[in-house]
């Protein structure tokens, strides 16, 4: 699906990707957590190509789309569902979700826009009553809903998703990543971002551990979760704070 | 003061206050995509009125007012290529700058092509001794089609901002130009799109105000001041009010001729710009949370 | 205290008696009317420099500053005060030697005011008004500044022109000559130039030195400061609001001196002195020297001045600074005396 | 450090370059001018401009002044007293000009009265305050005619017209202002009450809210005394506005072009002007016929644009500078001077001059003529 190869990109002078090298296949849930400011988000947005690469290859379905603009991307089926929502606040949740399908529109398949309007509506129903609301003015829950819906509406294969569980209250949380399972179950590829580690663990197929810049560490979920450093580093005190929580409702 | 005559200074400051509205909602479009204020926006009103005048030289009115708005869309759009774009990583201060140094080029340049002369449109209807009777007032029938054209300039606006999946997009990118990206929205050519359609938008107010007030090279930065007061007035951002701030200044300035002498005009609407922005920079229309989330 | 911070400045002063040197042996002395002139445009652009490169506000109403200074001084020092020198309070005026009596051209004789009353005057009051409207406008960002600030400017112009004492569209000619100090008068008279010429650059070395001190002062920590950020400046513990008035009061007050001088050296000042386009184009020569680099806008500022007051550009005088104006934003951001920017004309002359 | 040494002597260099030119060749006459090519008087430097380079032209062509060419030195003002200043100073030091043509407005004239005054430098202005000419300073001159002339005619007319209750409207610029001021000094000689008296933005486009005042003080007449571009908006205002009574305007509406902008509303304003906008209408027998049709149909036919009565001043200041150097003893600065104040009879396009110590504006009332408009042209009234 995608194949990433010796990715090098930052800021300015601050390189923050420093060689990453990762693939995900067809139909899998891949994970990558890491500590604050390992460069998780630059990888995925580098992948989205809001942030040009400086060194690299990036090969999305055995094309290279390494220089691509960031609707070409799109175009291609691969979307990012971006960390904190990045909804437009001042449209209603309707326009929201139509512009996910803009790039669809210049190929005459508005039909299909219209059916994904439906099948999402399908998988989240408060978003059906809520339509004509200004998405601004929902709840974060809500909002992460219209995030992902948005990024579904273009018919992506891989669709990338950064922190969705991030301010969310754990029930919520919860109903999200099974939304995610869903998705993967639809045949869809998905590339996830999270520091919640143990449970984005628990519904990936693989995963990568982030540091500084470089990828550390590779293995099935089971794996990483049985391993000690991983243990240790990402689980222990989020484990703990997860059960907590988790226990306490 | 007589009804006709209160009568006649609304007319008056509809009149003005429309053109004044025109120059604004230009703003307020390219503000919304780029958080740019452009202050070249006068000199297209200039450039609308001077271009249709040369080509009504040979050609009827019709054809040389759309080929006008046209041609000043286009240098609209070519303004954008050759120095906006560039300009990515500039500060607020940059931008104030490099329009106002945009605005003096195409000022000289139109000096050169036209010279100092004043030129004017023929009406639209009618020449410039009709003169249309309403209610006891007396008005001129271009004063019809300028209240007219903006009106129906406004509502196609909201039309197509509201209910097209371009104008959707343009409205995407001033809410979040990062999601605009992530959706597949090729944001460049939205900005451009937007230099386009101000640009436009105000060559077609040039050609429709030029029987009236004439056009002269020197004009744009007269109205692109009165411009940006509307566009402050009514909420930066936000084009509705906009019409509705011109209105008012329009009729601010109009009935504050017949009590004070008409130089000090201009001092008293920049002294209500002041105090807005001191007192309330969100503008007159919009609550602080709507100019936060700033919407057309 | 540091001398060696003051070297360039002997530096300057050496390459300004050069020139003056230069002219006497060619008997081109009349290079230095308008060397004068560039000169208190310059002492304008040195004190907005500080407040758009230092301390990163943006002014678009300088040349308002500038009339506050010229017509304050023009309208106190040009009214005719014969009938009322009976009065208690100018006769005592008189007596302390702030009264001056003179014959015009066309022999008639007139009492006025001392110009060291009205430049006093003038200076207070661009304080005052700075600080008035600084204390609301500063606190504005962006482009509601930017327009604050040009709008004060706009109120100044059209005032001047809609009012009678300010001669309106034809300003104010006939202003006397500033007698400064016993032999240094500041006036139009060719055979006082080459005083007027080092009265002029002393004003602008003077602001150097005041500017340089400023900037290696607390205050001058705290403008870069402010300018890196004003969040963060304001977790400093800076106060932003209170730097940036003084800033702006500073640029003011030397627009109003500047407005002062140029006024009494050339005898009269008009409308076009306040107008957008004369500020826009201090912000363009602030701009063009770097911003935040009074050398760079010191030496563009008279360049540019020099060039423009001996018509070099014609009819295109505009269309230069607008030209400037883009092509140092496009390119040179940072201002043409910048490293970042040198290195790219080094670059570019390389064919690179 | 290095860097700030580096740029001053790049700087010093540069200067002592510009040092450097040498002087131009001694056969020429030196003719300074300030004018307003471009701002906000362009409309009065730009043909100004261009009149007296074309001039200077054929004067060339038919041999200069006893033989030798004259030089124009052209600065542009536009229309900015600080620029004057340094323009004059250079013009009268460096260029070392026997004279100097300009400015266009007022208020630079008035800012450079004394500097010639003083260095004894002659001017010939082309603005109309009557500041200029009064006090008379030896050195300096203006072509225009008076405005206290322009003010006293119109209100002849309106003694003519039974008029007695009128409405002023004048533009804030010089022009406009010393207008209404003697507007308002004659009518009382004249018996006519001016019921309202209001200035406007010279940039204004839209007077209609100026005029509804006007219209509610039953007014017989308005008079307008502006530049451009209000003399060509009242008119089609008050048609707008269905005001019936007569415009009159000043001489500042002498240009075809502002007749064509204000189209229909134009017919029937009455405006006094030199008789430049009416040259082929004149008899044979009038002075100035040749001069005026010589330089209207040179003026439109090299620039294709029509001859203003603003270009006529600047044509006539050169012709008075040329004609009286020819008659000097001497190319000397107070010789010239001497010339130009004895200078009479002598024809331009504002009239016949006849300069005399305490008159330097040397025209009489009889230059002016009533002018109307008929028919989207410009006619004897």
């Amino acid at each position: 699906m995608i194949r990433i190869r010796n990715l090098e990109a930052g800021y300015e002078k601050l390189k923050v990707l420093k060689g990453i090298s990762l693939h995900v296949n067809h139909g899998e849930i891949v994970t990558i957590i890491g500590a604050n400011g390992a460069g998780k988000s630059t990888l995925l947005n580098t992948i989205a190509s809001l942030i040009t690469p400086s060194s690299g290859e990036i090969l999305l379905q055995g094309k290279d789309v390494t220089l691509a603009p960031p609707d070409r991307i799109v175009k291609e089926g691969c979307v990012l569902v971006p960390e904190g929502r990045q909804l437009f606040p001042t449209m209603t949740v309707k326009e929201n979700l139509i512009l996910g399908a803009y790039t669809l529109f210049g190929h005459k398949k508005s039909n299909d826009a219209n059916m994904n309007l439906e099948q999402i509506y399908k998988m989240f129903p408060i978003l059906n009553d809520r339509q004509s609301q200004l998405a601004g003015t929902l709840s974060g829950g809500e909002q992460q809903m219209v995030a992902i819906g948005r990024g579904l509406m273009s018919n992506p294969v891989l669709i990338m998703m950064d922190e969705p569980s991030m301010g969310l209250a754990p029930l919520i949380v919860k109903d999200i990543f099974k939304v995610v399972e869903t998705l993967r179950n639809q045949g869809k590829t998905v590339l996830i971002v999270e520091q919640n580690a143990k449970a984005v663990l628990e519904i990936a197929d693989r995963g990568y551990v982030m540091e500084t810049g470089n990828l550390v560490l590779e293995g099935s979920a089971e794996e990483l979760l049985d391993n000690n450093d991983v243990r240790r580093a990402y689980l222990g005190k989020d484990y703990k704070e997860f059960t907590d929580m988790g226990g306490g409702e | 003061m007589t009804s006709e005559q209160i009568l006649q200074y609304i007319f008056s400051g509809i009149t003005v206050g429309s053109i004044y509205a025109l120059v604004a909602i230009g703003y307020n479009i390219i503000y919304n995509t780029t958080g740019i204020i452009n202050l070249a926006q006068g000199e297209f009103v200039m450039l609308g009125g001077m271009i249709a005048y040369s080509l009504s030289q040979i050609m009827s009115l019709v054809p040389a007012v759309v080929l006008a708005v046209l041609i000043t869309g286009a240098v609209g759009s070519l303004i954008e290529i050759v120095f906006i774009r560039r300009m990515k990583k500039s500060s607020v201060l940059g931008m104030i700058v490099i329009t106002i140094g945009i605005s003096i080029i195409i000022r000289e340049i139109a000096l050169l092509i036209w010279d100092e002369q004043i030129r004017a449109l023929r009406f639209f209807t009618g020449n410039e001794i009709s003169s249309i009777d309403i209610l006891g007032a007396r008005i001129s029938p271009q004063v019809l089609w300028i209240v007219g054209v903006t009106a129906l300039i406004v509502m196609a606006l909201y039309l197509f901002f509201r209910f097209t999946l371009t104008g959707q997009a343009m409205r995407a990118c001033s809410s979040n130009t990062r999601a605009a990206k992530l959706c597949g929205i090729r944001t460049s050519r939205m900005v451009n799109l937007s230099f386009m359609l101000a640009a436009g938008i105000g060559a077609l107010g040039g050609c429709l105000v030029s029987p009236l007030t004439q056009t002269h090279y020197s004009m744009g930065s007269e109205l692109a001041i009165k411009g940006f007061i509307v566009a402050i007035l009514g909420g930066l951002g936000n084009p509705m009010a906009a019409v509705a701030a011109g209105l008012l200044l329009g009729l601010i300035e109009s009935f504050s001729i017949s009590f004070l002498p008409m130089v000090y005009k201009d001092v008293i609407s920049i002294l209500i710009l002041l105090v807005i922005l001191v007192l309330k920079p969100s503008g007159l229309f919009g609550s602080r949370q709507t100019s936060s989330l700033k919407d057309f | 205290m540091k001398l060696k911070k003051y070297y360039p400045i002997v530096l300057l002063a050496g390459v300004l008696v050069l020139i003056q040197l230069l002219t006497l042996i060619t008997g081109t002395a009349y290079y230095l009317t308008q060397l004068t002139m560039a000169a208190y445009y310059v002492v304008v652009a040195l004190g907005l420099s500080m407040v758009m490169g230092y301390a990163g506000q943006i002014s678009l109403g300088q040349a308002g500053f500038f009339a506050i200074g010229g017509y304050t001084t023009a309208v106190l020092t040009t009214f005719d005060l014969t009938d009322k020198i009976s009065r208690p309070f100018f006769a005592f005026l008189d007596k302390i030697g702030l009264l001056v009596h003179k014959v015009t051209l066309y022999g008639d004789s007139i009492v006025h005011l001392s110009p060291w009353i009205s430049f006093i005057l003038a200076l207070v009051l661009a304080g005052v008004v700075a600080y008035s409207i600084g204390v609301p406008v500063l606190r504005l960002k962006g482009h509601y500044l930017g327009m604050a600030t040009m709008g004060f400017g706009i109120i100044i112009y059209r005032i001047v022109l809609g009012t009678h004492i300010f001669g309106e569209a034809d300003g104010i000619s006939n202003v006397p000559a500033f007698p400064i100090l016993p032999g240094i008068t500041i006036g139009g008279d060719f055979s006082i130039r080459i005083i007027n010429y080092y009265t002029a650059w002393f004003f602008v070395i003077l602001a150097m030195v005041l500017l340089l001190n400023l900037i290696n002062s607390r205050t001058g920590r705290a403008l870069r400061s402010l300018h890196g950020g004003e969040d963060a400046a304001d977790a400093m513990g800076v106060n932003t609001a209170q730097y940036k008035v003084k800033v702006f009061v500073i640029g003011a007050v030397f627009a109003a001196a500047a407005g002062v001088f140029i006024t009494h050296y050339n005898g009269g000042i008009g409308p076009s002195e306040s107008s957008v386009a004369k500020s826009v184009r201090y912000v363009a020569i602030v701009a063009v020297g770097g911003m935040a680099n009074l050398w760079g806008v010191l030496i563009m500022g008279l360049f540019l001045n020099f060039l423009s007051l001996r018509g070099l550009f014609g009819v295109y005088d505009d269309a230069v600074f607008g030209i400037i104006l883009v092509i140092i934003m496009m390119f040179f951001p940072d201002g043409l005396f910048q490293p970042a920017s040198l290195n790219r004309i080094k670059r570019i002359l390389r064919g690179k | 450090m290095k860097r700030i040494l580096l740029t001053l002597l790049t700087f010093t260099l540069i200067m002592s370059t510009a040092f450097a030119n040498g002087q131009g060749e001694e056969e020429t006459v030196k003719i300074g001018a300030i004018l307003a090519v471009t701002g906000g008087a362009s409309f009065l430097g730009a043909p100004e401009s261009k009149t007296i380079e074309m001039l200077a032209e054929q004067i060339n062509a038919d041999g200069g002044i006893n033989g030798r060419q004259i030089e124009l030195i052209i600065k542009d003002s536009a229309a900015n007293p600080e620029k004057a200043i340094s323009f004059a100073k250079q013009l009268i030091e460096e260029d070392k000009v026997i004279a100097i043509i300009g400015p266009s407005t007022s208020g630079e004239t008035m800012q450079i009265k004394d500097l010639c005054e003083s260095y004894k430098t002659p001017l010939v202005s082309c603005a109309a305050a009557e500041d200029i000419v009064n006090p008379v300073a030896s050195y300096v001159f203006k072509t225009p005619q008076k405005d206290s002339y322009v003010a006293e005619l119109i209100f002849q007319t309106m003694n003519s017209m039974g008029i007695t209750k009128i409405g002023v409207v004048a533009a804030n610029s010089g022009f406009g202002n010393a207008g209404k001021g003697q507007l308002e000094k004659y009518a009382p000689q004249y018996g006519i009450e001016i019921a309202l008296a209001e200035t406007y933005d010279r940039a204004a486009t839209d007077l209609t809210a100026l005029l509804t005042k006007i219209n509610a003080e039953d007014v017989q007449a308005v008079v307008n005394w502006s530049i451009v571009p209000a003399q060509s908006i009242v008119p089609k205002n008050m048609k707008q506005l269905g005001m019936d009574v007569p415009l009159f305007q000043s001489h500042g509406f002498g240009n075809i072009q502002y007749v064509i902008a204000a189209g229909e509303a134009a017919n029937g304003i009455i405006f006094p002007a030199g008789r430049l906008l009416v040259a082929d209408e004149l008899p044979d027998s009038n002075p100035q016929k040749a001069t005026l049709v010589a330089y209207k149909n040179a003026y439109e036919s090299r620039y294709n644009e029509p001859a203003s009565t603003f270009g006529g001043h600047a044509y006539d200041a050169l012709s008075i500078i040329v004609e009286a150097a020819k008659k000097a003893d001497s190319l000397s600065r107070e010789d010239l001077r001497n010339a130009i104040e004895s200078l009479t009879g002598f024809p331009g396009t504002g009239g016949v001059f006849n300069y005399s110590k305490d008159d330097h504006n040397g025209l009489g009332m009889d230059s002016l003529a009533i002018l109307t408009v008929k028919d989207g042209a410009f006619a004897l009234y």
